[in-house]
């Protein structure tokens, strides 16, 4: 293959990298929309039943929403560093990274799991949850958290094979432009800024 | 003729037409070459459109009498739902971006493919996927919600196969959004050398603009849709008032996508329209950047008026006054081009060709529906002629005057760059005359139908509305008509022995127009250089031409 | 074929009236605008074709004077369009006083009235002429669209809410009335008629209609609710559980847990009986089990409709 | 100031906030609680996006691209907002 094929359509390849990250950034401007549905529902409620929302806020797990989002920063952190030892030329440190990332990815997904189990016990989950509630405003408060936290869980799942995929890769270890864990990261990034958001729309309003 | 070669790129070597690069199936359906993904897309959305139009047909027969002899009240319900979601999803909003945009947006700015190859035949694949679960639905039952999903109708109480329908617009929606991501990141990474900003065509700011829509109105109808489903199938309850939620924040959020994918339908149409007009004026647009950038307050300012469909709906009435003033607002743009159009005919040398028919029957109902829509911005009008005829006539003017109409004059303009081949020209000016008066008589009287109180979505209507009814079905079958002698001539000029187009039939000026017709596989031979403006045609700067 | 072409509907009311006068000069001000650009598109075209041989000289690519006039000029005219419709608008939710409170309660496929001395009836609606009714409407299910074409108003009827309007229409007479929100299988059959009767005829017809007197007034039918119900257990005077008085409440600021004031009203009143969670009167501990399963929307219209007859002090609530 | 040590610093920073919001929720700050816990949260995410995603070193295309989403989401809300928030006003 002739030297100029290999970035087809670029011309060269720091514009074919370039091409890359910003089609990146785009989906993840496409992401926040995605979510931004549910901030918005979510909002909707809170100024239609004030009082209901906040009442059933206060069934979250505060402590552990909290857990979550220090993990999730620590993680965000790890990526950010695995770029980071990718683009000094150490890839092992940045397997080291990614790995540590991924791992508080599933420390994450294992405490939302624990969060899940005690509100399934509680009876809190869509479909038990009308007697532990005043009114369906608090059920579906209820609901929409679910809602949000497990779509925002399938993306920390996706997130985590990402990483896992990039920190296999020995290419994409040695790649001293980090491309590929770059753009893993810039995803990974945008899941944790979706939590930052989740945390006090769901947890903190909660907190008397 | 002395003039400088507009674009300096290296002779024309013979190459092989990216048509006679491969005839395998393989080489079509596993291809990443964007022109031959276009017209994968062209046959489906074809084919999309001919579903659309048979329960277009099937509801316009309907209606011929007050009683609707023909279908039942669900029956005729699932007709127009079909025939919304389908034309919508499955033509409208892939129709000039994916066919044209695909097969042009590389090629008017000189490089050899959409940024990301193999995410736009995922795009298509995509699009087929979704295309598919809908035909399944048209054939397993139905749907009976309209396009539009109102909740708590589509999450409680319809009962066709909704879930089935949501999933696949939900679908449909990650093809669309993959294919705005590829044109913005193509118009900005891959333009040919010398192509600056201020040298690109129009029709490219109208998809770049309308990139801009996908990517960010697109997955929040997605996650609307979701929620609708979620609420169907294990209540939820965000949208339904009897477990606490409110079904007008789903007229907002699918409102917030939907009155931006109008824009999505007309902006590329603008964009058409302005190659087509340049063309045949073959003058230099007046007033470039009012053009280009009317595109983009349009696609801004379009995500600012969405409560314009919810005046009745109980929404506050102050935020209804703040709609209808953006709503106002938004016109301006558009009247912006028609205006900027109107003047680059003037002292023009003007082809009157099939293509520049097409355009000028694209102003004419681009301007009727653009009107009616400023009076259903008016608040007090609108309380009486909304969910009436008056907004089917409405819209349809924008969606089909406008936008099918543009799409049929870019198909006619491109038709000899994409096959390679010549159409019968007296044939084109038929079918275009046709269709702006087949349509105008389906259309207008359902304006007429709307303000005396016909409402929408009716299968049994008083009889005093018959009469208009039937002049509108007569309408249809002529525009019905228009529609299918394109199809024919335009076949027929695929036969061997049809006639072969040169590189440049129109004397247009373009990036498209140097390449061969049909373009070479990697588009150019050699990497293109741009050296002047766009519309540069002699006619700008006074010149002596010898040319016809 | 029957009936020909209908040129214009008839208007039955002033309001009509206005927004035909506003549709008609908003019309005449768009053709106005656009006559010029398709007469000059046309002979553009025709005079400047290719094989004619004109002068095309000095052809503008730009004049930037130009562009800022015609998009600012057209725009200053329509937002003089804009105030007039808007004001137009803003009337149809700004009942008089006096208007006569009807209840709409619509559901798949059928229209329910309630007259306030108690008449009901089904898919018609009687109406005095010349007198301001309010219409205070709900669903039962799905969302409705309640649409006199003859009035030239319209509004949605959204389930677990009240939507209103007002209408005063002048000309006696029968005016098709029609659902305008797509609303499942009997849409297009969903209407009914409204009937606007001289006042005389009016005072007559609901005389006769009075449902034989066993019901009474719609704030009699809520009183005897208000009892069976067990809603004076509470709300009553002599009542040991602590529960706001209702007496008198309509129209009058309410305190609230969450530090606002809201007038008592009949969203308000509804919401308290079916949602009573949504807002908890303040110095009270929410404690009212919710009535959302129990009541059909008739019945919390009766119920409100009695709220609104208490007096403050000498009634019990 | 070396990559490591400023992404380190971010970290601390961003943990110093959850702290600061979570602190925040518990005082009796009435009304004005939801609009601490989001302007927090706000920060936050800047820094996130500042630092971590390296907007910080990025040119103006792609700033342009990461808030597009952010100032769109804040037209939905708004407009979403000024419904809501005027329902009540007439009845």
């Amino acid at each position: 293959m002739a030297e100029e094929e290999r970035f087809a359509p670029f011309a060269d390849a720091a514009r074919a990298r370039d091409a890359d990250r910003l089609g990146m950034l785009i989906f993840l401007a496409s992401e926040i929309m995605l979510f931004g549905g549910i901030f918005a529902a979510a909002l909707a409620l809170r100024l239609e039943h004030g009082p209901d929302y906040a009442a059933a806020a206060g069934h979250l797990k505060l402590w552990l929403g909290t857990a979550n989002t220090a993990i999730l920063l620590t993680s965000s952190l790890m990526a950010a560093l695995a770029v980071e030892a990718a683009r000094a030329g150490a890839p092992r440190r940045a397997a080291r990274a990614l790995l540590a990332a991924l791992l508080l990815g599933c420390a994450f997904l294992a405490v939302k799991g624990v969060e899940y189990a005690g509100e399934y016990r509680e009876g809190l989950m869509p479909g038990t949850a009308t007697a532990h509630f005043d009114g369906p405003a608090q059920t579906l408060f209820m609901n929409l958290y679910f809602v949000g936290t497990g779509l925002h869980a399938v993306h920390v799942t996706i997130g985590i094979l990402l990483m896992a995929m990039a920190a296999l890769s020995q290419r994409a270890r040695q790649d001293r432009n980090a491309m590929l864990i770059g753009n893993v990261a810039l995803y990974w990034h945008l899941v944790d800024v979706v939590w930052l958001f989740l945390y006090p729309t769901l947890y903190l309003a909660g907190v008397r | 003729m002395t003039d400088e070669p507009r674009f300096e790129h290296p002779p024309e070597e013979a190459a092989t037409s990216y048509l006679a690069d491969g005839y395998s199936l393989r080489s079509w359906f596993l291809t990443t070459d964007h022109k031959r993904i276009a017209l994968l897309y062209l046959v489906s959305i074809t084919f999309f459109f001919l579903v659309g139009a048979g329960a277009a047909a099937l509801i316009r027969l309907d209606l011929l009498t007050p009683q609707g002899d023909l279908l039942s009240n669900d029956g005729y319900n699932r007709a127009f739902s079909i025939h919304g979601i389908v034309m919508v999803w499955f033509f409208l909003i892939p129709a000039i971006p994916n066919v044209l945009g695909n097969f042009l947006v590389p090629i008017m700015i000189g490089a050899r493919d959409l940024a990301f190859p193999r995410l736009n035949l995922l795009s298509w694949y995509i699009y087929i996927l979704s295309g598919l679960l809908t035909l399944y639905v048209v054939v397993g039952g139905g749907v009976d919600t309209g396009w539009t999903f109102y909740t708590p109708l589509s999450s409680v109480y319809a009962n066709g196969a909704v879930v089935a329908t949501i999933v696949a617009v939900f679908i449909s929606g990650f093809s669309t959004i993959l294919t705005g991501l590829n044109f913005i990141v193509t118009i900005h990474k891959l333009r040919a050398p010398g192509m600056t900003w201020s040298r690109l065509p129009l029709f490219i700011w109208s998809h770049y603009a309308v990139s801009i829509i996908f990517v960010l109105a697109t997955p929040v109808l997605a996650i609307t849709l979701l929620l609708v489903a979620a609420e169907r199938l294990i209540g939820i309850g965000v949208f339904d008032p009897r477990l606490g939620g409110d079904p007008l924040l789903f007229q907002h959020l699918f409102w917030f996508y939907s009155h931006p994918a109008v824009y999505i339908m007309v902006l590329p149409a603008l964009g058409v329209v302005s190659e087509l007009i340049t063309a045949a004026a073959h003058k230099r647009i007046f007033g470039y950047w009012f053009v280009a950038f009317a595109s983009i307050a349009i696609a801004v300012i379009g995500f600012m008026v969405w409560g314009h469909h919810m005046f009745v709906s109980g929404q506050s009435v102050y935020a209804s006054a703040v709609f209808s003033f953006l709503s106002i607002a938004v016109a301006v743009p558009s009247a912006i081009k028609v205006y900027n159009w109107t003047v680059t005919l003037y002292k023009a040398d003007i082809a009157i060709d099939a293509p520049l028919l097409f355009a000028l029957g694209f102003i004419g109902l681009f301007v009727a529906g653009g009107l009616t829509g400023l009076m259903l911005a008016m608040l007090a009008i609108d309380v009486h002629v909304t969910d009436t005829y008056f907004v089917v006539a409405h819209f349809h003017y924008i969606m089909v005057g406008g936008s099918v109409t543009a799409f049929f004059g870019g198909l006619h303009f491109w038709w000899p760059k994409i096959t390679g081949r010549l159409y019968n020209e007296t044939l084109a000016r038929i079918a275009a005359i046709l269709i702006l008066i087949g349509f105008n008589i389906t259309f207008f009287p359902q304006f007429m139908l709307g303000y005396e109180g016909m409402p929408r979505r009716y299968h049994v209507y008083p009889p005093e509305f018959q009469v208009l009814h039937v002049i509108s079905s007569m309408g249809a079958a002529l525009l019905a008509i228009g529609y299918a002698m394109p199809a024919v001539y335009l076949i027929w000029s695929l036969l061997p022995g049809g006639r072969r187009a040169p590189a440049n039939p129109w004397g247009a000026s373009g990036l498209e127009w140097t390449t061969s017709s049909p373009p070479p596989q990697h588009n150019f031979i050699g990497q293109p250089v741009v050296v002047r403006q766009p519309y540069d045609y002699p006619l700008a700067h006074p010149v002596s031409r010898d040319d016809g | 074929m029957s009936g020909g072409i209908l040129f214009w509907p008839p208007a039955a009311s002033h309001h009509a009236e206005q927004v035909d006068l506003l549709i008609g000069s908003f019309g005449a001000m768009t053709w106005l605008l656009t006559l010029p650009v398709f007469v000059l598109m046309a002979w553009f075209t025709i005079r400047y074709r290719r094989s004619r041989d004109v002068n095309r000289d000095h052809a503008p690519t730009r004049n930037l004077w130009v562009e800022l006039g015609w998009s600012i000029i057209p725009f200053i005219l329509t937002l003089g369009f804009y105030v007039w419709a808007t004001m137009l608008f803003l009337d149809i939710y700004r009942p008089p006083a006096d208007a006569v409170p009807i209840h709409v309660v619509a559901k798949q496929w059928m229209w329910k009235f309630q007259h306030p001395d108690g008449a009901r009836e089904i898919n018609a609606l009687h109406v005095p002429a010349g007198r301001p009714v309010k219409l205070i409407m709900t669903s039962e299910d799905v969302i409705h669209s309640f649409y006199v074409p003859a009035l030239r108003v319209k509004q949605d009827l959204v389930p677990g809410r009240y939507t209103s309007l007002w209408f005063d229409a002048e000309k006696p007479g029968r005016y098709p009335l029609r659902c305008a929100e797509f609303c499942g299988t009997d849409h297009s059959v969903m209407g009914g008629m409204l009937i606007v009767m001289p006042p005389q005829d009016y005072a007559a017809w609901l005389a006769r209609n009075r449902d034989g007197g066993t019901d009474g007034t719609l704030a009699q039918a809520g009183a005897r609710l208000f009892r069976d119900l067990g809603c004076s257990g509470c709300h009553g005077a002599a009542s040991t559980v602590k529960a706001p008085p209702l007496g008198g409440i309509f129209g009058r600021p309410v305190a609230l847990s969450s530090g606002d004031t809201l007038i008592a009203d009949d969203q308000y009143l509804s919401d308290s009986i079916l949602l009573p969670n949504k807002q908890v009167v303040a110095g009270y501990d929410p404690i009212m089990p919710t009535y959302g399963n129990v009541l059909r929307p008739e019945q919390v219209n009766a119920l409100v409709a009695y709220l609104k007859s208490t007096r403050a002090s000498k009634d019990s609530p | 100031m070396s990559g490591t040590v400023r992404l380190l610093l971010a970290w601390a920073a961003l943990m110093a906030l959850l702290a600061l919001t979570l602190g925040a929720a518990f005082l009796p700050l009435g009304p004005a609680k939801p609009w601490i816990a989001f302007a927090i949260a706000t920060a936050k995410a800047a820094l996130v996006l500042w630092f971590f995603m390296e907007m910080r070193s990025e040119r103006g295309l792609a700033r342009l691209a990461m808030l597009a989403g952010f100032v769109w989401l804040a037209i939905l809300f708004a407009l979403t907002a000024t419904d809501y928030l005027t329902r009540a006003w007439m009845t």
